[in-house]
């Protein structure tokens, strides 16, 4: 660790994996409902259990590109951070209010914490994964300005890297997009238009120039590789990300309302969009093999290459497979978008959080380039465990919902919804026990953290 | 100094990353292209009717203008190439100043569709011609202020016969601009 | 840049252009259509096409891959724009 | 490679590229906001819809439905339930009214939301108005 005030990314850290266990616990959860109708019903309907999941995921992802900007951001600039204190107090505030609203989710039924966070007065509530109550949603706002202060004070004081300024762009936009979930107009296709520019602009835009940002760090710091080459093409790629992506909204302007232009739109400029995570891809790989140095953290390179091939996998393939208008026409809203969503989320923004507590932990913790060998044999074993399990959990996705789509949709003689849901268990029951394999490795992850090596690795 | 150093190597003229611009842009065309053509073939009829709305004149004329203002940039690089800034200014304000008279018909041209109450969502033929030809008229603007930046800095003395590569990025991404021109014109205005 | 010529090079390539595209133009005008004419019209514009890449991109001078890839990509769409043509033919 | 290849030219790309895009995106959404009267059905937006939206909000009914193919996957389709229903608003309250408040055992059960008459009407015309929304023939049938 260069910089002193580095450590306040550990909180961060620590909070991600905390809430990421939760995510999965409550994924096998809904996924227990999937199959098991009426598991945990009415304590905990489906309904609260997946907001759980997937509001988890949202802050968790979050504390990680928090603590990964506090972490870099110093390193980057080369000085140190703003306000430690300040991001302290964000931390707790962020943490308290973050467990305040899932405790409002689980303790009282949804329409009885919107009367009494007032969502009578501003409603913002109830929208997929924008259900936070709008006091919630305020505080949000209030943090990641408060944190966008800390970070832009030390870049603006410090050395200006294209990785610092990628990542304070990101997060700014991160911070500007979201205000849109504060646009609830009674207009469902108005408020479907533009909850998209938070929801799609956040993980197919200014999400992937953090992601982005982030993976340079890594990369450069593990490879040795000279940095104006990574420089150069973390600009490529993210010009790419948005060339693609941000036209690349339209994929989700086929069907609710909007004009029908944007199917072609939609269609041409998402078919494109695989080819910045290709650009990741080749260009992860060219660095690791192109490398100067062996860094002693293996650990940190198999999750920063993971990464670059999962989000190819997940945000790349899976996505161009129902991203043309004829196709999606039929795979909207159906598993395949659940299938896709599992293996991009995880691939895209799991991983590159992952990779950089995998590479800065050491740091924080020990003061040492790597963790002992033992410890980073247990991370490789969970990742794969973890990464085997997400690609077969999107595989039988996959399969439910081409069963799915023929059953409900394409055949001559379509069937009920619930009716077909039946006829698939079999998938279900199999994407469960894959979760179980999954919520495995992520123990093994955090069991991890705790294992002792026989020999111990020189302090940097 | 007819043959400046980049010549020798085979590279591409300008700066890479143009050229990684560039081949996107012309994959993102290409595409836009191939969907209008498909597009027609499933609709051939209302295709060649709404076609016959459109100004072939003012299409042929912009692809003269285009034509012109490309040959004017590549009499600037050639004139970067002699040394010769000043020439090469000249020229430069020449292609945009093309370039102005390019917008201008075409805004002649849109004008005219939007007041005869056309719009992108008339129907699959005039999205196409709308979506194609603003789709292309944002990346003429696009390429003005290219040439701009490169005419301020070739004005301010930036360039030389030895050292000239943003004039050659610039011309490059133009010329680009250009070529997409010419493959939309008969594709979208004469075929039928 | 050799003056001694009566004209350069891209004078002639820019000329050719003019011409090619008005007689382009007056195919539109003269209301041919039929898969002939649009082969014509498309060959045309190949050629068109190759000679900006060529001569005006100045691609003639780098190496064969990068020109032979543009060459690619405007055979593949003229040629694409072609068979799209055919298939509204049958239609 | 002997190209030249310079970080400053990049970051033009990066940010040319971003602006000219952006510039795009917000042109067509303009667009989009002028096309959308004749789509979104909004002329049919009175009161009782919009307390049927906030209904549908507070009650978080996103979380189990897709509406227009958003949201969960664990329950039908609602933007053409009042289509599948026959075009009757008393059939969906009647469903909603009706779910047992233990659920059906070993089912895929929707929670009882105890919502007043007036909520259920409102809901079921919310969902009324949404499916006369033209979502370009979307669904592909029926079942949604």
């Amino acid at each position: 660790m260069q910089f002193q005030s580095q450590a306040v990314a550990k909180p961060y850290f620590i909070a991600a994996i905390g809430l990421f266990i939760g995510q999965i616990l409550f994924g096998l959860i809904i996924g227990t409902q999937y199959v098991i109708g009426d598991f945990l019903f009415p304590e905990i309907p489906f309904n609260v259990a997946r907001m759980v999941h997937t509001n988890l995921l949202i802050v968790w992802l979050l504390f990680g590109f928090m603590g990964a900007a506090y972490y870099l951001v110093p390193e980057e600039a080369e000085r140190e951070l703003f306000s430690p204190k300040l991001a302290i107090a964000l931390f707790w505030i962020f943490l308290v209010a973050g467990a305040l609203t899932i405790v409002g989710y689980l303790a009282v039924p949804y329409a009885t914490l919107a009367a009494v966070t007032g969502n009578d007065l501003l409603p913002t509530m109830g929208r997929e994964f924008l259900e936070q109550p709008t006091i919630t949603k305020m505080g949000i706002v209030v943090v990641a300005l408060a944190f966008l202060f800390n970070i832009g004070m030390t870049i603006i004081a410090g050395r200006k890297t294209v990785i610092n300024i990628v990542l304070l762009t990101g997060l700014t936009g991160l911070a500007v997009l979201f205000l849109f979930s504060f646009y609830n107009p009674i207009n469902l296709v108005l408020d479907k238009m533009f909850w998209w520019w938070v929801v799609h602009l956040w993980v197919e835009g200014v999400w992937e120039l953090i992601m982005g940002a982030i993976l340079a760090f890594v990369l450069i710091r593990l490879t040795g590789v000279d940095r104006e080459v990574i420089e150069k093409w973390l600009y490529v790629i993210i010009a790419m990300a948005l060339i693609t992506g941000i036209i690349g909204t339209g994929h989700h302007y086929y069907w609710i309302g909007t004009p029908e232009y944007w199917q072609w739109w939609g269609s041409i400029f998402s078919a494109l969009e695989p080819i910045p995570f290709f650009m990741m891809t080749v260009f992860a790989f060219t660095m690791v093999n192109r490398r100067r140095k062996e860094h002693p953290n293996k650990a940190a390179t198999l999750w920063a290459l993971g990464t670059a091939v999962m989000a190819f996998l997940g945000a790349g393939v899976w996505g161009f497979l129902h991203t043309l208008a004829p196709v999606n026409f039929y795979t909207h809203g159906s598993q395949i978008t659940a299938a896709h969503g599992h293996m991009a989320f995880y691939g895209a923004y799991v991983l590159v959080v992952i990779t950089m507590i995998s590479y800065a932990w050491p740091h924080l913790q020990h003061n040492a380039p790597a963790s002992n060998g033992r410890a980073q044999l247990l991370e490789m074993w969970s990742f794969w465990l973890m990464t085997v399990s997400i690609v077969f959990i999107t595989l039988f996705l996959t399969g439910a919902g081409i069963l799915q789509v023929y059953l409900q949709r394409v055949s001559d003689t379509p069937l009920p919804f619930m009716v077909v849901q039946d006829k698939i268990a079999l998938f279900y029951w199999l994407r469960l026990w894959t979760g179980v394999i999954f919520f495995v490795g992520l123990c093994l992850y955090v069991y991890s953290f705790f294992a002792k090596g026989k020999e111990t690795l020189a302090s940097s | 100094m007819d043959t400046p150093l980049h010549d020798d190597t085979g590279a591409l003229p300008g700066d890479f990353a143009i050229w990684i611009f560039i081949f996107a842009e012309l994959l993102v065309f290409g595409v836009f292209f191939l969907a209008y053509a498909f597009a027609r073939a499933n609709n051939v009829e209302l295709f060649n009717e709404s076609q016959l709305q459109l100004d072939r004149i003012s299409g042929a004329a912009n692809t003269l203008v285009l034509i012109t203002s490309s040959y004017f940039v590549v009499r600037a690089v050639a004139a970067i190439r002699d040394d010769d800034s000043r020439r090469c200014v000249h020229w430069l304000a020449a292609a945009i100043g093309m370039g102005s008279v390019f917008l201008v018909i075409k805004m002649f041209e849109f004008a005219d569709k939007f007041s005869a109450g056309i719009s992108l969502s008339t129907n699959t033929f005039f999205m196409f011609y709308l979506s194609l030809t603003f789709f292309h008229f944002m990346h003429v603007i696009l390429g003005m202020v290219i040439l701009a930046a490169v005419l301020f800095k070739a004005r301010s003395g930036g360039y030389s016969a030895a050292s000239h590569i943003g004039v050659e990025t610039g011309a490059s991404y133009w010329h680009m601009v250009d070529l997409v021109w010419l493959i939309l014109f008969p594709l979208v205005y004469v075929i039928h | 840049m050799s003056t001694s010529r009566l004209i350069r090079p891209c004078t002639a390539v820019w000329l050719l252009l003019v011409i090619l595209t008005g007689v382009t133009y007056l195919v539109g005008q003269a209301g041919l259509s039929g898969m002939a004419v649009v082969a014509f019209v498309l060959i045309t514009t190949l050629f068109k096409s190759q000679m900006v890449v060529d001569h005006f991109m100045g691609l003639k001078r780098a190496r064969p891959f990068w020109r032979g890839l543009l060459f690619g990509y405007l055979l593949i769409v003229c040629g694409m724009i072609g068979v799209a043509y055919y298939v509204g033919l049958t239609h | 490679m002997s190209e030249t290849f310079t970080k400053s030219m990049a970051r033009n790309i990066y940010l040319g590229g971003s602006v000219f895009f952006i510039l795009l995106f917000l042109a067509l959404s303009f667009d989009t906001l002028g096309a959308l009267p004749k789509r979104d059905n909004r002329q049919n937006i009175t009161p009782q819809v919009a307390l049927g939206k906030k209904v549908w909000e507070e009650n978080n009914c996103l979380g189990c439905h897709t509406l227009l193919g958003e949201g969960a996957y664990f329950a039908p389709e609602l933007g053409n339930v009042y289509t599948r229903f026959g075009g009757s608003k008393e059939a969906i309250m009647g469903f909603i009214a009706s779910r047992p408040v233990e659920g059906i055992p070993g089912r895929r059960s929707m929670p009882q939301f105890n919502l007043s008459n007036e909520q259920l009407e409102a809901v079921a015309e919310f969902l009324k108005y949404t499916s006369e929304i033209n979502s370009a023939n979307w669904p592909p049938n029926v079942q949604g």
